[in-house]
């Protein structure tokens, strides 16, 4: 798929590339409120990854990879697991049990436990994004 | 609970479930699996599980079938007799 | 809370956490990745050891993950079994990292380093995390990590014949997880948890109540078919000869050695952790019945391995035949029998860990994979040759090496049944015995007493060191714990116990 | 007393270890190797001789890693009057195998390879001698068989390989059989150690008849008795001389003491008495002698004709002990120690037959007697102690055999001590001509053996034979001093008298 499926029409191009921030915000939006409302890091993961995948069907796929490269994408994949895993470590240095984000470390268990959360939604979403936008490269023609 | 909405969406993904299967355009099983994969959303939301109607609506109906579809464009649209 | 209390879920984060390291850094520098790797494992072989010692010296342990108890938490169990595992899969994953610094560098092109890694120590965090896990779900999970991470290994040659071996594991290996899936489906509806210990009390109270008992059932059957096509029990090992005569000699060492004893342990968890003994062994005779499958499987697989000319392939179906003693072990759930199959799982990853590493060094240095035309390599690579005698000695069950210790003890435990069926066990595994001599005989007859066809074939030219010191160690293990059984045994014979319940 | 007591295990490792050093020196020099190799089966002989006294005074002398096997079953030694004896004899023999096989096997290929997996033979012969429980003994049992697997199949020619694979599958399998039975016995009484003189007191039933059967087999495996002598006569044949020598000499009569232990000291006398099963071995024995000396008569080639006489002679060994009477099993050592000696002598006269005339077949043998005087005379004397002429040893072990028939005063017994005449009239057909035919026919028309010079074998293979032939002349004079002195109480700590 070297280039759009859609050809030069310019209305697609040129919504496809007003809509994907906004795609891209709801997914940001998704990935915080992941901890209190319906969503998470994978659903975020995934819209935001959408968004990329909607701008290599309207503009193709070498602009598209422009905007994502595998430079980036490459540490992205492997460091969401880390962020996962170390926040574990970090419940255990604090004295908890591995992942025991209810715990009293620097502020109140309620604000421990909501920024960890989020940080352990944020590390998921990373690599979802990463790995989706990849396969779909992959099964592009990367 | 509200018996009405609930019935016609499953008779909606029956049928759409046949109609996937005996479509022998597979562009069009696609997209219309992806349309049975919105409606599952829809379904899971109404059984009190919001968190899996929205993946099922971001992946099932979003990734899922631009995957499909790049999958057919790299191999055949029209499914094969016999052989 | 000490620092100890948390080896639970150390020995399973050392090798996730290098695994999700190891793909930037082998970005960067391919070369760092396998001192990387070899450091981390040696981390989680010194974490397994300290686990056991806790594990003997304050009975099971129990991690809370998240701080929640369990049965609602998830929660990690580790009892001396699960110990024992951890320290058997560090140790032969530490040989096979070390093994491939050299090995690895020639069979794989320079792209697939970082890969091939990166999957080694996922497989190993999924093969540690499904020991010590308490938790049915969990162990699912892990065992997707594990699963899938060696689809993609027996596959990373790219070679035609490796990828179809993974497309039939692959597609074998999807089956069993359904199968599992379902299993656990049923048992969460019959009793609304996930937790093991208690799973075991809630089922207690369900055994043959009405229409409850019929879905146990079928729980138990899933598992069980599930289950076994992960261990590659008889009827159900179909994948396990291309898989693992296909993958890199390395990861057939630990998919052989360590892996499908993984699904043996998943099968002894749900037997004997998930169900109680006494309703495996006496209400339902599933022991039985595995047993049976087990004896079939000691000599179909020793029968199949005889008809084979291809030296891994041989080795993969000899696997297939031990598989088979390790599950004989335990469906005799008696005392020494369960003993000497948990015994055995140790026992046969070293010795077919070590034969598959030899098998690999001779692939390396002379790309022979024939049995016919191994002549002169007596002479040719005498450490590698001594080091591959001595593991089959010990697979066949010749003192003094440590497969002879799990023969006299698996041959007690048929004996201890006290039934006919335990003498017709008993006359499998030594059937089985003699099998696994005719083929390993006939292998070190072509090395040692055949004349060679040509005269340069007989050249000194043993296999580099990086490779030849895990040979060593694990042929030197074969020797060792023939002669100190009581190392391994202090393990598996409280473990065999406490699985009882005796 | 600590040294004293590591004893068996220097005796065990001195071999081993030697064997090895051996090994690689042989890379350097052959006559180093097969020095050190000679020295290390010396050493093993004098500590073995270095136990001698404390056995006299009557006491045991025990070795045990308690904490190396598993907990009840240790690899344990422990040297009683019977282990030491045989143990003596073996070393001894092994010395004088050692030193004929420096020139023997000048001439063959894998020299280093046959030295170490001689020491280890021997090592491991020792390991199963002074072996304290059953399952150090079979432990050392099975390691015997892969070592002489190793030795039979010297020659790596298909016959060889064949005969190696009969050796090595059959005893594997009887092995199996053997660990069954250990296995039926540990679980009986929990237990396996040889020091009791019958351990199975508490068994009653069918079982006990299955578990004689089956430790039986492993035992007549190794030592060659008639329904499992299938592999004796291609496997010894084929062999280099000193190897045939050790096997038919020591590792047959490793099978011969296992045997004794298992009827002595698993079941004891009294258990086998009740049994009732005493007439039915003796019925083997003396199918066996009657077997293998009949087979004999038939052969053409001499090591085949040695071959099959060791299973008449095993025949003999396996009858006496099977009689259960002191006199009986004292005509089985004496028979142990005789055929040790004899066949031992005999194969080395073989050997330098091929050796110094490249002859196997017993009818190129005429008039060899002239030009290889001193082998053929080291023959005769050998022959003529196995058809039991009188002052040699072979008619000592043959005179116990049959008073221990007539005091066990059975009918069948008594009647295997006429087959036990009979068996001697059958040697003589088969060694007499042989002798005849060397020493007083003239040199065939063919001329098998024209350029044979008449001088005869290298002095280090002479040396051993004369010793050899020597040994069975003296002792057979000193039989009755050395039946008070040694046999007889070995007898009675055996028996429980």
């Amino acid at each position: 798929m070297s280039e759009s499926l859609f050809g030069e029409d310019v209305i697609v191009r040129t919504i496809a590339r007003l809509v994907a921030p906004f795609i891209q915000l709801f997914g940001l939006y998704v990935l915080m409120h992941g901890h209190v409302s319906p969503g998470g890091g994978f659903q975020a993961g995934v819209i935001i990854a959408s968004s990329f995948i909607l701008l290599a069907l309207a503009l193709g796929l070498p602009e598209s990879k422009e905007r994502f490269k595998k430079t980036i994408r490459l540490p992205m994949e492997s460091s969401g697991p880390l962020i996962f895993a170390l926040i574990g470590v970090t419940c255990i240095l604090a004295g908890g049990y591995y992942l025991q984000y209810g715990i009293a470390f620097l502020f109140p268990p309620a604000v421990v436990s909501a920024i960890l959360i989020s940080a352990v939604e944020i590390g998921i979403g990373i690599t979802v994004l990463a790995m989706i936008v990849t396969i779909f490269y992959a099964m592009a023609g990367d | 609970m509200i018996w009405g909405p609930d019935i016609f969406i499953l008779a909606i993904l029956v049928v759409l479930a046949i109609a996937a299967v005996i479509s022998r355009d597979l562009l069009v099983a696609t997209v219309i699996f992806s349309g049975y994969s919105l409606l599952m959303a829809v379904a899971y939301v109404q059984l009190n599980s919001p968190d899996v109607g929205f993946t099922e609506a971001a992946v099932g109906a979003g990734v899922t079938t631009v995957l499909f579809i790049l999958t057919i464009a790299r191999t055949a649209r029209m499914e094969e007799d016999g052989s | 809370m000490t620092w100890a209390s948390h080896l639970p879920i150390i020995v399973v984060l050392i090798p996730l956490l290098t695994a999700y390291i190891t793909p930037m850094l082998g970005w960067m520098d391919k070369r760092i990745c396998n001192p990387l790797v070899i450091v981390s494992t040696s981390f989680a072989f010194i974490a397994s050891l300290l686990l056991a010692r806790s594990v003997l010296t304050r009975g099971v342990i129990s991690y809370h993950m998240g701080g929640f108890a369990p049965p609602f938490g998830i929660a990690l169990v580790v009892d001396y079994f699960g110990a024992y595992m951890c320290i058997v899969i560090s140790f032969l994953t530490l040989m096979a990292a070390i093994y491939s610094r050299e090995y690895i560098a020639k069979e794989l092109h320079e792209s697939k380093t970082a890969p091939y890694y990166t999957l080694l120590m996922l497989m190993t965090g999924g093969m540690m995390g499904a020991s010590v896990t308490g938790d049915l779900f969990n162990m699912f999970v892990f065992f997707e990590i594990l699963s899938i991470s060696s689809y993609a290994l027996v596959a990373i040659t790219g070679k035609k014949v490796a990828i179809l071996a993974s497309y039939k594991y692959l597609l074998l290996g999807a089956i069993g997880t359904s199968f599992t899936l379902v299993g656990i489906a049923y048992l969460y509806i019959l009793t609304g948890t996930l937790n093991m210990a208690d799973l075991s009390v809630r089922l207690a109270s369900l055994y043959g109540v009405g229409r409850s008992s019929w879905t146990l059932l079928v729980a138990l059957a899933f598992f069980m078919v599930g289950y076994s096509i992960k261990a590659a029990l008889f009827p159900l090992h179909t994948w396990l000869p291309d898989a693992h005569s296909m993958a890199p000699s390395s990861i057939s060492a630990v998919l052989s050695g360590i892996l499908i004893k993984v699904g043996a342990l998943a099968l002894i968890r749900v037997l004997f952790n998930i169900f109680q003994p006494e309703f495996v062994v006496e209400t339902i005779p599933v022991t039985s019945m595995i047993s049976w499958m087990a004896a079939v499987a000691i000599i179909v697989g020793s029968l199949f391995a005889i008809s084979q000319v291809d030296l891994k392939r041989m080795l993969a179906y000899s696997s297939v035949a031990h598989i088979g003693f390790i599950i004989l072990g335990v469906g005799l759930a008696t005392g020494y029998g369960t003993t000497g199959g948990i015994l055995h799982i140790f026992n046969h990853a070293m010795a077919k860990g070590c034969l598959f590493l030899c098998a690999g060094a001779i692939i390396y240095k002379t790309g022979l994979r024939n049995i016919d035309d191994l002549a002169g390599l007596g002479n040719k690579m005498p450490f590698t040759m001594a080091a591959f005698t001595i593991a089959a000695l010990s697979m066949i069950g010749i003192p003094p090496t440590a497969g002879f210790i799990s023969k006299f003890y698996l041959g007690l435990g048929a004996l201890e049944t006290g039934t006919w069926s335990g003498w017709v066990f008993i006359g499998a595994i030594l059937l089985g015995s003699l099998l696994t001599a005719i083929f390993y005989m006939r292998v070190i007859n072509n090395i040692y007493f055949k004349e060679p066809l040509h005269r340069e074939d007989v050249q000194r030219d043993e296999t580099p060191l990086g490779m030849l010191i895990p040979i060593l160690i694990l042929a030197g293990g074969c020797v060792i714990f023939g002669i100190f059984p009581r190392i391994p045994l202090s393990l598996a014979e409280p473990a065999a116990k406490l699985l009882l319940g005796i | 007393m600590i040294i004293i007591s590591c004893l068996p295990v220097i005796a065990l490792l001195s071999p081993l270890i030697g064997g090895i050093i051996a090994y690689q020196a042989g890379k350097i020099s052959e006559t180093a190797r097969d020095l050190i190799s000679i020295v290390a089966a010396i050493v093993s002989f004098i500590v073995i001789v270095a136990m001698v006294p404390t056995i006299l005074n009557g006491n045991t002398i025990e070795y045990s890693f308690y904490y190396t096997a598993i907990s009840t079953l240790p690899i344990a030694f422990r040297v009683g009057p019977f282990p030491l004896f045989l143990g003596l004899v073996i070393s001894f023999a092994w010395i004088l195998s050692a030193v004929y096989s420096h020139r023997y096997m000048e001439r063959l290929h894998s020299r280093n390879r046959f030295c170490l997996f001689m020491s280890l033979t021997l090592s491991a012969v020792i390991g199963t001698l002074f072996a304290k429980n059953m399952f150090a003994l079979f432990i050392f049992f099975e390691i015997t068989l892969f070592t002489s697997y190793v030795l039979v199949i010297h020659e790596e020619t298909p016959e060889a390989m064949a005969a190696g694979k009969k050796y090595l599958f059959l005893g594997l399998a009887t092995g199996l059989v053997m660990f069954f039975g250990i296995l039926l016995v540990y679980l009986q009484v929990g237990t396996l150690d040889l020091g009791k003189r019958g351990i199975l007191d508490g068994v009653h039933g069918n079982i006990l008849y299955v578990i004689l059967f089956t430790l039986l087999v492993g035992a007549l495996f190794k030592a060659g008795m008639f329904p499992l002598h299938v592999w004796l006569h291609s496997a010894h044949p084929i062999a280099p001389s000193p190897a045939s020598a050790v096997l038919s000499g020591v590792v047959v009569k490793e099978g011969c003491y296992v045997m004794i232990r298992i009827l002595y000291d698993i079941f004891g006398v009294n258990l086998l008495k009740t049994m009732l099963v005493s007439n039915w071995l003796v019925l083997l024995g003396g199918l066996s002698i009657f077997f293998g000396s009949a087979m004999a008569i038939r052969q053409h080639d001499l090591k085949t004709m040695l071959a099959y006489s060791t299973v008449s002679k095993v025949g003999y060994i396996f009858l006496g002990a099977a009689l259960l009477t002191p006199t009986g099993l004292q005509g089985a050592m004496v028979q142990i120690f005789h055929h040790l000696l004899a066949k031992s002598a005999l194969f080395f006269c073989a050997g330098a037959l091929i050796y110094k005339a490249g002859i196997r077949d017993i009818d190129q043998m005429a008039g060899i007697g002239k030009k290889m005087p001193i082998t053929m005379m080291v023959f005769t004397i050998a022959a003529l102690s196995m058809i039991g002429v009188p002052p040699l040893v072979g008619f000592a072990s043959k005179w116990y055999i049959v008073l221990g028939a007539l005091e066990a005063g059975r009918p069948l017994a008594i009647g295997f001590g006429l087959v036990l005449m009979l068996s001697s009239l059958m040697n003589a057909i088969y060694f007499i001509p042989i002798i005849i035919n060397a020493f007083f026919t003239g040199e065939s028309e063919h001329g098998e053996h024209k350029e044979v010079r008449p001088d005869d074998v290298p002095l280090s293979m002479a040396v051993p034979m004369v010793i050899l032939a020597i040994g069975i002349i003296v002792f057979g004079v000193l039989s009755a001093t050395t039946s008070v002195v040694v046999i007889k109480p070995t007898v009675n700590a055996m028996m429980g008298l």
